[in-house]
Formats: C-alpha cells, sequence, structure tokens
C-alpha cells in the first residue's frame, strides 16, 4: 500500500463524494426517482433503474441522486421517472425504456434541456409519505 | 480501492454499536443482504454497517440513506416486507418508524425526531454516517485533514495555541483545560532524550456510561487523528490507547483502524510526508474501575498493580516510564481534529463561557429516550430529560439526576433549569464526570440510590488509601443499615462526618469522589434520610424491610376471590387465609421479601 | 531555599523537603504510619495529613510526599486535618485492631474506642505497603504483592502460594510496622541452637563478635543486592559512604620469600556416624558448637541452655567421636580429651549439672594435664571407661523419658550401661582439610596418606617441606593443641625469617640440566617435571631447566629419550661407574 | 653351582629420602639382613634409567632392587609413579630377553621402615640364590641367534 500524501487524500475524498452526498444530502445536480410500484415493476422499471446505475457509474457522475417510489398512480405509463433538477420543479417521463432514460440522463439531467418528447409534464402533486 | 465508486441508489445504514448488536444488529444486516438478494437489488442498494447510533433504546436501528429515514426495533421477521415496500417498491413501512411516547403519529425522517434535533455533534460528528471499518469513508468526510493542516501547515506551539484558544477541557471528568496541559507536557523535559509519551484514556469504569465506547466504535479514526495531532503538539512518537477488554468490539475496530491508517501511512515514519514519526499502540486493560484514574492507568500500562500514587508529580511532569506524558479521554481526543480543522474560534462559540464545545452524556435510567447524546454545554438539564430524552416514562414525576457516574451526586429536580457545565454541576455537590446521567422517577428511594453507588465504588476502590478502603466499607454499612430500618441518629452525624472526611482526604479522584452521591442525597433529600430512620419508613417504598405487607381484605375478596397465590408464595407462611376468602399477613412471620406484593394480580397487597 | 511556616514557625528549607521533613526539622511531630524515611513515600495511611495553603489556596495534603513551596503555610493539627486523621486512625483501629502503632497514635489523638465494625480483632496489617515497596523497591524480588482490592484488599505472593520469587531475606518482616509479618524457620526450629549455625543474621555484620579487627563485611550469599541488584540500603545510610558493592574480590599476587602453610584442620563430621544422633537428635552438640554456646558472646550470651531453653540438669561428654576408629579416623586427635574435659568443668561451674565423660582412655599428656584431669574427679564428674556407642531418645524405662540416653559398654565393670542425660556433648577429633591434597600440590610438598602435610623430616625437619622456602605450622601437618601449634608456628616462622634474611639460598649441586645440542624438542621432560622447572624454550627449540626450581629428582634425566637431560652427580656416566665399581667388589 | 653356598650379587638402587633413609635405620637399629646387596643411592626412584639396570646385570649383577617412597608419599610428589611405570615396562622386556622375574624388583620402602627394608634385602637374596648365578653372555647369546634368525624370517618373507 503506497503512503499517502495530502494530495492523495484529496483524491479519495473526490473519489467518494458521491457516497456523502448520499448520505448527506449534500449538494446535488438532480434526483431521479424511478416509480416502482408494481405497476411499474411489471412493464420494466428494473431495467430504466439497472440503466441508469450503469451509465451513472460509467461516466462517473457523482451529484446525482436515484431514488424510487411507490407508484405513481399512472399506472398505464408505466415504466415512469421523475427528473427533479436542483431548485426546479419536478419533471415526469413515461413510458420509458433503457435507450430513453440515457437519453434523458445526457439532455436533460447533464444538458439541462427537458426531454419533452417523453415528458408527461413538469410539476407533481404534493407527495406525502404516508 | 477501487478505480471508480459504485453507484447505488440506496444505502442502509445498520447500526453496529454494542447496543444493537447485543439486540441482533448483526442478523438484521445478514436479514438483509439475503432479502435484497432475493430481489435482486444487489447492486442498487448497499448495506453498510455503522458505529452506535445514539439512540439505543430503539435498537437495533436502521437508517435508509438518502432522505434520512429511521428505522427502529427491527426484527429479522420485519425485513421481507421492509426491503419489498421500501427497497424495492419504494414506499417507507410506517409501522416500523419511531413514533414518540403519547403520540401516535410516527416521524420518518431522523433528524425530526426530538431525541436528535435537539444534538449537536462534533465528537460523534461520523456516527451512522459512515463505516468505521473503511478508512475511506472517514477520509470521505473530510478525515485526516486536520491532521495534514496540523502536521505540514502548524507549529507545535501553533496547535497548542489554537487548542487553548478553543478552551476544550478534558471530557474525562475534571475538565482540566487541554491546550493547557499539552504545553505542560510540551515544556516538562524529558530524562530519557525527549521522548514523551501520549495515552488515550478509554477504560471506561463507569457503569451507566459508554460514550468511549461509542466512539472507538463508531470512529476510531477520529481519535487516531487527534492523538496525531496531540502527538505533534507535545512532540511525542509513541501513544497508547488504554481500552477496557470488555470493549470487544471497540477493540477490532480500533486494531482494524490502526491497521488501515499504517498502511496509508496515516501512522508509522514520515506521516504524509511531514518527516514527523508517530505511532499507537492499544493496551487493554482488566476492567478495574480505578484504572480510569490517570495514575492508576499508567501503572497497569507499565505492567504493575492498578493503583493510583499520590499527584504531584503530575503525569504531565512524570507519568508513563516517569516521561512527561500526555493523557486524555477518546471523547477529547475525539474533538481535536474537528478544533483544528474548523478553527478555535468556531468551536468556542459554541457552549458557555467556561465550557466550551459540547458533551456526549449518556442518558440512562427511568427516561424515554435511552441513549447517547451530544448536547452543547450550558444546555439545561431539563431541555436533555424533557426534550430529547422524552421525559420520563409511565408518566411518572422525575425526582432527580445523577451525573458523573458512580460517583457523581444526585441533583433534585428544583435544580432542573441548571446549565451542564463543569462549574455548574460542581457547585451542585455533582460533577461531570465521564457523562453518566441517571434519570430517577419518584419511585426511586434516595438512600437506597447513595447506597447503591456506595457499594459500586466500595467495591471498585482499589484499597490503598485508608478513607477510601475503609471509609467506603463504614459508609455503606451505615447506609445499608439505615435502609434495613437500623439506623439511628448518631448514624447521620457520622456519615457525614465520615463522607467530608473522606472526600478531603482521599488519594485519588475515585475516592475523593466516593462521597459525592451521599452528600448530595443528605443535601437534597434529608428528609428521606430521617423518614428512615425516625418513621423507619421507605417513602418510595424500595426499602423493603422498612415496609409493612398487609392485605387489603376488601379487594382480596371482592377482585381476587382469596385467590390464594400470596399464601402458596410466601416463603414464611406469614400469609393466613383460605382460598375464597380473605387472606391476612402475620407480620411477626413476614420477612418483608416483597413476594406477595409482586404475585398478586389484584393489587391487593399493599405496602404501608 | 524555601521559605515555609509551620505551626506558626518559620523555616527555611532545601527545595524538594516534603513537609514531614521540614516538621522534623522543627521537632513537630506528625503521626505516620506508611511512610519509612528509606522508601518512597507512599500516601496511603492519610494519618500525616495536615492542612497547606498556597497563594490563598488550602488544602489538605498528605505531608510525607507534599513538597514544600514558598510562602507555604501548614498547619499540622488544624481542626480538618485532625478530623480526617482522628478518622482515618479509627477506621485503621477497626481494620487491625491489633495493630500496636495504630493504637498509640489513637492514643496520643485521644481516640479510646472505634465506632466502626470490627471484622477480626486479631488483625495487625494495616495494608500500609511497607512489606511491598520494600519487596519491590527494595529488594527487587517482586514476590510479594497486594490481591484483590478494596475491602479485599491483602498481601500476599502469586496466587497465595509461596513464592519462588521470594528471596527469603525477611526484609518485609523487618519493614512492618505492627508485625504482620513473621518469619519462621523453614525446618520448624527454633531459636536457641539454630543460631549456632544459620541462626537470624545480618548480612552486614562482623565475622565473629571478637573479630580482630572488628571491619563489618558483606555477606555476598545473603546480601540482597547481589540476588537481585537492588536495596543498597546499607549505602544510603551510611553516612561516611564506606560501602561500596562494586567492590571486587581482588586477586593479589604478592612476591615472597618464603611461605608457612597454616591451613589448620576440619572437625570431624558427626553426621558421618549416624549412632550420635548429631543433627537428627536435638541437645546433642559437636564440641564446636558448644564452645560457640558457651561463649560471652554467643547467642545465650554464655549461658549453657538446652533447646527449649532449660538449664541441662545432666550432660554426657563423648570422647573420640570420629577419633582411634578404623572406621573413620584411626588417628588419635591429641586434644579431644582435654578440651572435653574442659567442656566437663565449664559445665560443670556454669550449670552444676551432673556430667559423665565417655573415654577410651583419658591421654593427659601435657604439662598440667594430668593435674586437670585429678582436678575434675574431684569436681564430681563421673568418668566412664568405654566409648560411647549410641545416643538415643528412644526411652526403655521411665526414667529415659524425654531425655538422651547414652549406651556404652563400661569396661571397668563390664556391663553395658544406659545413661540418660539431658545433653550430649561430642569430643569431634580433628580431620585435614577438605582440600589439603589440592594445597599439597599447589606447593609440590607430599601428604601423607591421612592427609596431614608432610614434614620433610620427622625429627630433623618438623616445620620443614620437601619445597624449600615452604614450611609447615600447626594442625595441617598433624592434629595438635595449641601450644604445640604455637611453638612449630614459632620454628616455621624463624625458619622463614632466616631463609628471607639470607636473601639467598643454596642449591642442591644436584640439579638438572639440558644439553641444548642433544635435545630432540620431544617436551617428554616438560610434562614429567613436578616443579615445572622445565620450560621449553620455542626459540631455540630446546628444553630448559630452571635451576632454581630443580630439587634434583631426576626424573627427566630417566625419561629423556636423547640422553639431553642429565644431571649433575647423577649423570649416566657417573651411574653406570658407580654401578661398576659396586659389582668391581667381589 | 651349589645354590645353597652360591652368594648372589644385588644392586639396590634407593631414594634418598625414604629407602636410604629406612635402610639406614634398619642398621642403626642393627638389624641383621644378609650382605649381599650393594645399595646405590639416587635423589628419587625417579633417576632409575632402565639402562642401569641392564647395566648392573651385565656388569655381573645376579638380582637388582628399585627402592622407594612409598606412592603419595613421593618427596618429589610424584617420581615414584613413574618409577613403577617403567618398572613394569622393563619387567616385560626382561622376560623377553630371558631373565627371570624374581631378579628385578620394586618395593616401597619408607625412612621408618627399617624392619621392612631388612624383610626386602632378605627377600630377594633368597630369591636370586633360588635362581642361581646370571649368565649374561648367554642371556646376550641367545637374544642375538633370535634377533638373526627373526632376520633371516624377514629376509625370507
Amino acid at each position: 500500500m503506497p503512503k499517502l500524501t495530502v494530495e492523495d487524500l484529496k483524491k479519495i475524498r473526490e473519489k467518494t463524494r458521491r457516497t456523502t452526498m448520499l448520505r448527506e444530502g449534500g449538494e446535488h445536480r438532480a434526483k431521479i426517482t424511478v416509480h416502482m410500484g408494481t405497476c411499474g415493476i411489471a412493464s420494466g422499471a428494473r431495467d430504466i433503474m439497472n440503466a441508469l446505475i450503469k451509465e451513472i457509474e460509467a461516466r462517473d457522475i457523482t451529484d446525482v441522486i436515484l431514488t424510487n417510489s411507490g407508484c405513481a398512480g399512472l399506472c398505464s405509463r408505466e415504466p415512469m421517472a421523475t427528473v427533479e433538477m436542483a431548485g426546479k420543479a419536478p419533471v415526469k417521463y413515461v413510458d420509458l425504456t433503457a435507450e430513453k432514460i440515457k437519453e434523458v440522463l445526457e439532455k436533460h439531467v447533464l444538458g439541462g434541456k427537458i426531454v419533452e418528447s417523453y415528458a408527461l409534464g413538469i410539476g407533481s402533486e404534493k407527495t406525502d409519505l404516508s | 480501492m477501487e478505480e471508480k465508486e459504485k453507484a447505488y441508489r440506496l444505502h442502509l445504514m445498520v447500526c453496529a454499536g454494542t447496543g444493537c448488536v447485543s439486540n441482533h444488529a448483526f442478523e438484521i444486516k445478514g436479514a438483509l443482504e439475503k432479502e435484497i438478494k432475493k430481489q435482486s437489488l444487489e447492486n442498487e442498494v448497499l448495506v453498510v454497517t455503522t458505529g452506535c447510533n445514539g439512540f439505543c433504546e430503539r435498537g437495533p436501528l436502521l437508517v435508509v440513506q438518502p432522505g434520512n429515514i429511521f428505522y427502529q426495533q427491527l426484527t429479522e421477521k420485519d425485513i421481507p416486507h421492509l426491503v419489498e415496500e421500501h427497497f424495492l417498491k419504494g414506499r417507507p413501512v410506517q409501522k416500523l418508524m419511531y413514533t414518540p411516547p403519547k403520540e401516535k403519529t410516527p416521524i420518518p425522517v431522523l433528524s425530526d425526531i426530538d431525541f436528535f434535533k435537539g444534538q449537536v455533534l462534533i465528537a460523534l460528528r461520523n456516527r451512522g454516517l459512515i463505516d468505521p471499518e473503511k478508512i475511506e469513508e472517514y477520509i470521505a468526510r473530510d478525515g485526516y485533514t486536520a491532521m495534514a493542516k496540523a502536521l505540514n501547515e502548524m507549529t507545535p506551539e501553533g496547535i497548542i495555541e489554537e487548542i487553548k484558544k478553543s478552551g476544550l477541557r478534558g471530557r474525562g471528568g475534571a475538565g482540566f483545560p487541554t491546550g493547557v496541559k499539552w504545553e505542560y507536557v510540551r515544556n516538562a523535559p524529558s530524562t530519557n532524550g525527549g521522548v514523551k509519551y501520549l495515552v488515550c484514556n478509554g477504560d471506561e469504569g463507569d457503569p451507566g456510561a459508554f460514550m468511549d465506547r461509542s466512539i472507538l466504535e463508531a470512529d476510531p479514526h477520529s481519535v487516531i487523528e487527534g492523538m496525531v495531532i496531540g502527538a505533534k503538539a507535545i512532540g511525542a512518537s509513541e501513544g497508547f490507547v488504554y481500552v477496557r477488554n470488555e470493549y470487544p468490539l471497540a477493540l477490532s475496530r480500533l486494531n482494524l483502524a490502526l491497521k488501515q491508517a499504517r498502511e496509508y501511512g496515516l501512522l508509522g515514519k514520515d506521516i504524509l510526508g511531514s518527516g514527523f514519526n508517530f505511532d499507537i499502540k492499544v493496551h487493554r486493560g482488566a476492567g478495574a474501575f480505578v484504572c480510569g484514574e490517570e495514575t492508576a492507568l499508567l501503572h497497569s500500562l507499565e505492567g504493575r498493580l492498578g493503583e493510583p500514587r499520590p499527584r504531584p508529580p503530575y503525569p504531565a511532569e512524570k507519568g508513563l516510564r516517569d516521561q512527561p506524558t500526555c493523557i486524555n479521554n477518546v471523547e477529547t481526543w475525539a474533538n481535536v481534529p474537528v478544533i483544528i480543522s474548523r478553527g478555535a474560534n468556531w468551536y468556542s462559540s459554541i457552549g458557555t463561557k467556561t465550557s466550551k464545545g459540547t458533551k456526549v452524556f449518556s442518558l440512562v435510567g427511568k427516561i424515554n429516550n435511552t441513549g447517547l447524546v451530544e448536547v452543547p454545554m450550558g444546555i439545561s438539564l431539563k431541555e436533555i430529560i424533557y426534550n430529547i430524552g422524552g421525559g420520563i416514562p409511565e408518566g411518572k414525576e422525575f425526582k432527580a439526576v445523577q451525573t458523573g457516574g458512580p460517583s457523581g451526586g444526585c441533583i433534585p429536580k428544583e435544580k432542573i433549569d441548571l446549565p451542564i457545565d463543569f462549574e455548574s454541576l460542581t457547585e451542585a455537590g455533582s460533577m461531570m464526570g465521564s457523562g453518566g446521567m441517571v434519570v430517577m422517577d419518584e419511585d426511586t428511594c434516595m438512600v437506597d440510590v447513595a447506597r447503591y453507588f456506595l457499594s459500586f465504588t466500595q467495591d471498585e476502590s482499589c484499597g490503598k488509601c485508608t478513607p477510601c478502603r475503609e471509609g467506603t466499607k463504614a459508609m455503606l454499612s451505615i447506609l445499608t443499615r439505615i435502609t434495613e430500618g437500623k439506623g439511628t441518629e448518631g448514624d447521620l452525624v457520622l456519615l457525614r462526618d465520615l463522607a467530608e472526611s473522606i472526600k478531603d482526604s482521599a488519594l485519588c479522584g475515585l475516592g475523593n469522589t466516593a462521597p459525592n452521591p451521599v452528600l448530595t442525597t443528605m443535601q437534597y433529600f434529608m428528609e428521606e434520610y430521617e423518614t428512615h430512620i425516625k418513621d423507619k419508613k421507605c417513602p418510595a417504598r424500595v426499602c423493603r424491610q422498612l415496609n409493612t405487607y398487609i392485605v387489603d381484605e376488601n379487594t382480596c375478596v371482592k377482585d381476587g376471590r382469596g385467590c390464594d397465590l400470596c399464601k402458596r408464595n410466601c416463603a414464611t407462611d406469614a400469609i393466613l387465609g383460605e382460598k375464597g376468602k380473605a387472606h391476612r399477613v402475620v407480620q411477626e412471620k413476614c420477612i418483608k421479601c416483597g413476594v406477595c406484593y409482586d404475585v398478586c394480580n389484584f393489587n391487593a397487597v399493599k405496602i404501608e | 531555599m524555601v521559605n515555609v511556616t509551620l505551626d506558626g514557625k518559620k523555616i527555611q528549607v532545601e527545595e524538594g523537603t516534603t513537609i514531614l521533613q521540614a516538621a522534623d526539622k522543627l521537632d513537630v511531630k506528625i503521626p505516620t504510619l506508611c511512610y519509612h524515611p528509606l522508601l518512597d513515600p507512599y500516601a496511603a495511611c492519610r494519618v500525616c495529613v495536615v492542612e497547606a495553603s498556597v497563594k490563598g489556596k488550602t488544602d489538605l495534603v498528605t505531608s510525607c510526599n507534599t513538597k514544600v513551596l514558598e510562602g507555604m503555610e501548614v498547619k499540622t493539627a488544624s481542626e480538618r486535618a485532625l478530623k480526617a486523621r482522628k478518622l482515618n486512625v479509627e477506621m485503621l483501629m477497626a481494620q487491625a485492631p491489633a495493630a500496636e502503632p495504630v493504637k498509640e497514635i489513637a492514643k496520643e489523638l485521644g481516640i479510646t474506642k472505634t465506632r466502626f465494625e470490627i471484622k477480626d480483632p486479631n488483625e495487625k496489617c494495616i495494608l500500609c505497603g511497607l512489606c511491598v515497596r520494600t519487596c519491590t523497591d527494595v529488594v527487587g524480588a517482586e514476590a510479594i504483592s497486594f490481591i484483590e482490592r478494596g475491602k479485599d484488599r491483602t498481601v500476599a505472593p502469586p496466587f497465595n502460594e509461596p513464592s519462588e520469587a521470594c528471596i527469603g531475606c525477611t526484609a518485609c518482616a523487618y519493614f512492618c510496622p505492627t508485625q504482620a509479618i513473621v518469619f519462621e524457620d523453614k525446618y520448624g526450629r527454633e531459636i536457641i541452637h539454630d543460631e549456632l549455625h544459620l541462626g537470624p543474621v545480618t548480612a552486614i555484620r562482623v565475622p565473629i563478635r571478637q573479630a580482630v579487627p572488628m571491619v563489618p563485611f558483606i555477606d555476598k550469599d545473603a546480601c540482597i543486592h547481589f540476588k537481585t541488584e537492588q536495596c543498597k540500603l546499607c549505602e544510603k545510610v551510611c553516612e561516611p559512604e564506606a560501602i561500596n558493592h562494586a567492590m571486587e574480590d581482588e586477586v593479589m599476587e604478592i612476591d615472597v620469600g618464603s611461605i608457612i602453610i597454616a591451613t589448620g584442620y576440619d572437625i570431624f563430621d558427626a553426621k558421618k556416624n549416624a549412632v550420635y544422633g548429631y543433627g537428627r537428635l536435638d541437645n546433642v552438640l559437636s564440641g564446636l558448637d558448644f564452645e560457640r554456646l558457651c561463649n560471652a558472646g554467643g547467642p545465650t550470651g554464655g549461658n549453657i541452655l538446652l533447646k527449649d531453653g532449660r538449664k541441662p540438669e545432666s550432660v554426657a561428654i563423648l570422647h573420640c567421636v570420629g577419633s582411634r576408629d578404623r572406621n573413620y579416623n584411626e588417628w588419635c586427635s591429641r586434644v579431644c580429651c582435654m578440651y572435653a574435659m574442659k567442656f566437663a568443668h565449664l559445665v560443670r561451674e556454669k550449670t552444676g549439672a551432673k556430667v559423665h565423660e565417655f573415654y577410651i582412655d583419658i591421654r593427659a599428656f601435657g604439662k598440667g594435664y594430668e593435674e586437670f584431669y585429678n582436678r575434675l574427679m574431684e569436681e564430681d564428674v563421673i568418668f566412664i571407661r568405654g566409648k560411647g556407642a549410641e545416643v538415643t531418645d528412644v526411652a526403655e524405662t521411665p526414667e529415659e523419658e524425654g531425655k538422651l540416653v547414652v549406651v556404652c559398654e563400661d569396661t571397668l565393670l563390664g556391663l553395658v550401661r544406659r545413661v540418660p542425660v539431658d545433653m550430649v556433648l561430642l569430643g569431634n577429633g580433628l580431620e585435614p582439610r577438605r582440600d589439603a591434597d589440592e594445597i599439597a600440590r599447589k606447593f609440590n610438598i607430599g601428604c601423607s596418606h591421612e592427609g596431614f602435610f608432610l614434614e620433610r623430616h620427622p625429627k630433623l625437619g618438623p616445620v620443614h617441606t620437601a619445597s624449600d622456602g615452604i614450611f609447615l605450622a600447626g594442625a595441617c601437618q598433624g592434629p595438635k593443641d595449641i601450644p604445640d601449634t604455637v611453638a612449630q608456628a614459632g620454628a616455621a616462622a624463624s625458619e622463614a625469617m632466616a631463609m628471607a634474611d639470607r636473601g639467598t639460598f643454596e642449591l642442591e649441586p644436584i640439579t638438572s640440566f639440558i644439553n641444548e645440542e642433544l635435545c630432540g624438542a620431544c617436551k617428554t621432560c616438560v610434562a614429567l617435571c613436578p616443579y615445572t622447572a622445565i620450560t621449553f624454550d620455542e626459540e631455540k627449540n630446546v628444553s630448559v631447566v630452571e635451576e632454581a626450581l630443580c630439587k634434583g629428582c631426576g626424573t627427566c634425566v630417566a625419561a629423556c629419550p636423547a640422553g639431553a637431560a642429565t644431571q649433575h652427580g647423577f649423570d649416566d656416566e657417573e651411574m653406570f661407574a658407580e654401578i661398576e665399581g659396586a659389582l668391581s667388589v667381589v | 653351582m651349589d645354590s645353597a653356598n652360591f652368594e648372589p650379587r644385588i644392586v639396590g638402587f634407593l631414594c634418598r629420602w625414604c629407602s636410604y633413609t629406612g635402610a639406614d635405620l634398619a642398621g642403626t637399629s642393627r638389624m641383621k639382613y644378609p650382605p649381599n646387596l650393594v645399595p646405590i643411592r639416587v635423589m628419587c626412584s625417579g633417576r632409575v634409567d632402565p639402562t642401569f639396570v641392564i647395566k648392573a646385570l651385565k656388569e655381573g649383577a645376579d638380582g637388582v632392587l628399585i627402592a622407594g617412597c612409598h606412592p603419595g608419599d613421593c618427596h618429589y610428589t610424584s617420581g615414584n609413579f613413574r618409577t613403577l611405570g617403567r618398572y613394569t615396562l622393563l619387567q616385560i622386556m626382561l622376560e623377553q630377553l630371558g631373565v627371570e622375574k624374581g631378579r628385578v624388583k620394586l618395593e616401597w620402602v619408607s625412612a621408618s621402615e627399617g624392619d621392612k627394608w631388612a624383610r626386602v634385602v632378605k627377600e630377594i637374596t633368597e630369591e636370586v640364590r633360588k635362581l642361581g648365578a646370571l649368565n649374561w653372555d648367554g642371556v646376550v647369546e641367545q637374544t642375538k641367534q633370535e634377533v638373526a634368525e627373526c632376520a633371516d624370517e624377514k629376509v625370507k618373507i
């Protein structure tokens, strides 16, 4: 094991930023919620989630929170995901596929431009954890 | 180290402090992992073990990040449901969440819970957030930056100045200013070519205190980092952590942390390229309370009998192997890195005029939220007990709180607004001690409390000096006499004389403080003593020898229909009566064991 | 220097002085229990607490370990100090009620009774730790320590079992202020007679009480320092700093002109002959034991006492123990008859006890000896002609109960007798020293087959030996009494003086020499020479005879294969001529 | 020769310290013993070179007595032990030569043993008398023959 220098310490910190952010709810660019109710899972939400995880890892994105939630109530348009850019209203995407969600990640999350063709709408009903 | 960090959407922070572990936290963890695998979530959800979360009352605990969702009192049975509902389907499970007493709605988010709300985390800054067995996670939370700063950018004098300015005082009990101690050690001449030692006192002997254990379990690197900074300040190249062997988890995590730190070059030769050398050895203590006393600890560390020696010379002058030695408590060391990285000014902005920063207390006894809390100095007892602690269970009335471990004093409810700092506690006849806080309700007999603590100190007295060895024995026998109804009024005079004399003339801190429970209870609850002696009654009905057990014949017949249970359980045939008829106690035969009272299902047995 | 006020009195003391030491200077008495001036203060008994104020801060401190500070004001008997002191003493009274020092301090403090519970009224140990500290810090044996803690604390060796670490120095008992530690002889022997052999003596002592010069020495075998490398207490207390443990035994080489050997004798070890019961039965003493017993500087101050301290009523004295005995030593030891009779006289004079002498025959050969023998008979000493055959404690008759019985054949009466007595004194014979052989080899002198050194000639050279310049004196040459020894020693001294005075000595003209041309360098002669007179000259590659050492035995000459070694007066030709001459006479 | 009338000639090598003094004592004690022995004084019996014995036999002696101090009593500490060693070897040699065993003897006689000296001389005289005169020339002749035979055999081999 090489002996560390002060720079190495910094590097380790950079590398583990994603964990830090996730656990401490620190500064993040966006939060992507994949709706994973029974309906969502049945329509392939797991693929969406896996694709997202893979992509985030591949691109080494450290400032995006990925989470899931229950059924969003629009079972017919599953799989769905909500992208919530920091300080902006959430955007719901519907009828997703792995390809589509990658595009959303690319254009919306990283590029800042809403992919309107997949979007259901902007805004959300008041979420209640119950 | 992996090249790229794996991405997970959920981190499940399983509390693996000793409290939760003994509540089967590891089984919970196993069940979680199994279930996650079953649901094929292993690439999305990560299970992390953390150190003690603090809310031990409610263990085993699980915090889900992101979201800070707090699950408590988990059982293995709950896991499949939890995994499916929350982690797979995203629906947090309400019934596993915390509901405050007297309320009905559960609080899902940890930071919204009263217990956590009032706390300010400095020493416990990483609790529940990192896996203590992974040094990377500590580094990720800015770990070892303070050390880097101290080693590369600061002079020893600068470090000492910073610590002095911060107002940090020893968290082991006496509250000696840490910076001043460091300065003494730095300036003390060493007879052995400049060798000085650094010791971390982890011999947490108080039966009700577990903050040192918790820190070592949850965040061992913070102690290591603090010690390296201290070593640089005083010029030591060798450090010791004295941990009692009753803390196996703390020991194994500490040893692992030391190994990792050494591998990373954060300990050993030329740390971070600064040219500074320092290493730490772990010494296991055999669990004698007196070894928490610094001179006794040093004796034990040298392999000798753990008994204190007179001071001066203080260890700062002549400590381990007769060389200047700096001894600080685990909590003190854990505070050091934060002060260095965030600055003395920030630290000294927390707390009161004389007591800066925060203090960790272990809140135990008759209180709803048992656990470990870190609060800013100056917070009132009331806030701790009612806001953080959630008050007294079963709606009973608060009577007193005993602070500072077995040799601290009892503070009565009249003083509940007392701000917690070193001076106020001492003034009230108690002390900060290591931070034990035992809450007592109306059902507590203060004479019995004094007797209980005395029996502890008597057992733990090393026996070296007469006042402590013989005095605690004498005081205990008087107190026992009183609780058995054999006390006389002369006993109270002798008891006070003894207590004062022992406090005055004992050799070490153990003896000096051992009379505190007696003195404070005599000061605040004298009438209880008098009732015990004059009326031969225990108002709290704790001292059984003073109780008179009688059967309320009405209740016995009406509610219990003369169930005969008491008679059958009475060891001395002191209860007369037949099934279906009223029973009564023959007082001459009664040995006051209280079994009838305990077994009666109809509250027909009364105490007079 | 530091200025302090102690009970109102001002005093200036050196820095580092403790309050106790300062008080001592002012003759202010502070009671102590766990303090000992030779050990580091322990501050455990808390009896020496005093009230000390410095810079307006007043505290109760233990005076034994607290060092005085400039401007310190000490009150040794303030109300606060007294209260703590009294309570501590009172508690100790309950803990160790039999401890005398505690009682004394209590008396001084006016405490008559303890209010605390007494567990063991016979307890003496006050747990002051002096023994433990002595064993650890002074002795360095670390054989005892405190075990358990608090109220259960006691002093014990590891696991409460006899410890191998204990070197048996008894220092712990010595330091114990309350006699809570006592030591006893491993074999259960009691004092009086054991002092003769191993009674309690200190490691520093004078060799014997009438020693000249009267200078103490350190017994290396007994001194703690040489066992554990610690202690050195004697160095601390010796003001003139006369003690030096680092001093080593020194081997000195002294050049002298002549040597007188006066190595004396060994006493016959009566244990060899089990019938006497020596070392097995109490009150059977050897001649030397008895000498020590009745010595005024001895263990009993010269009183002749039995082991249990009683005066003997009857004493038997056995002659010829180990002498005139084919099983042991055949010779007469010459001195025993007379010293045995002296014993009889001493016993009669000091105790009036009945004395029986068991003898083969009385050898009173010297001047006034026979008269002494006659006097003893007038002193009612009973002489029984017959060698003591056995000493036993097995009684056959009631009057023999509890007595020693000497069995012998009374040759005058022709009876086997059993004589019951209280004490048996043995007239041990004299023997050559055990190491006489070694000495003989070293000095190239002979020993007779018994082991006494051989004089050159029994009549003509009674103090000379075969080696010139080496003389004999005393019992090393043969058993002798003191007058004979003195006479022989005088003769030896004058012979030695005469030789030294002459400054030279004559060689007999019979020494050997080596013909260098013939010497084949085989070194046979070098090994043969009993006087190491032949050395080998490596340079010349020949053997060389040092004539001053050569005694002319000619062994080398006879052995030399090259005929190089020759002897003056006895060379081969001369010898051949002598043979021829001797045989030519018809 | 009639053995009864034969007067053997014996050479004695006496150590100066014990045996010679012992002989002296026998003399001063007026002890009677045969006059056949001619004493030769040496400092120590250890000086007695085996050649002395051969020389004496050659010059006409019928027997040889070597006398020294008792073992352990040697004036020169260990000379008599050397004598004993040499004597033992000499005995073997003489036997090979054909000289009877009783002709050469070693005895320990101390200074105080005048009587022993007298006895020893008596014994050896009687023994040698029985053996008769020593035919040294015969011994030499025979030895020469044996040597020659050996030499021949050696050539044959």
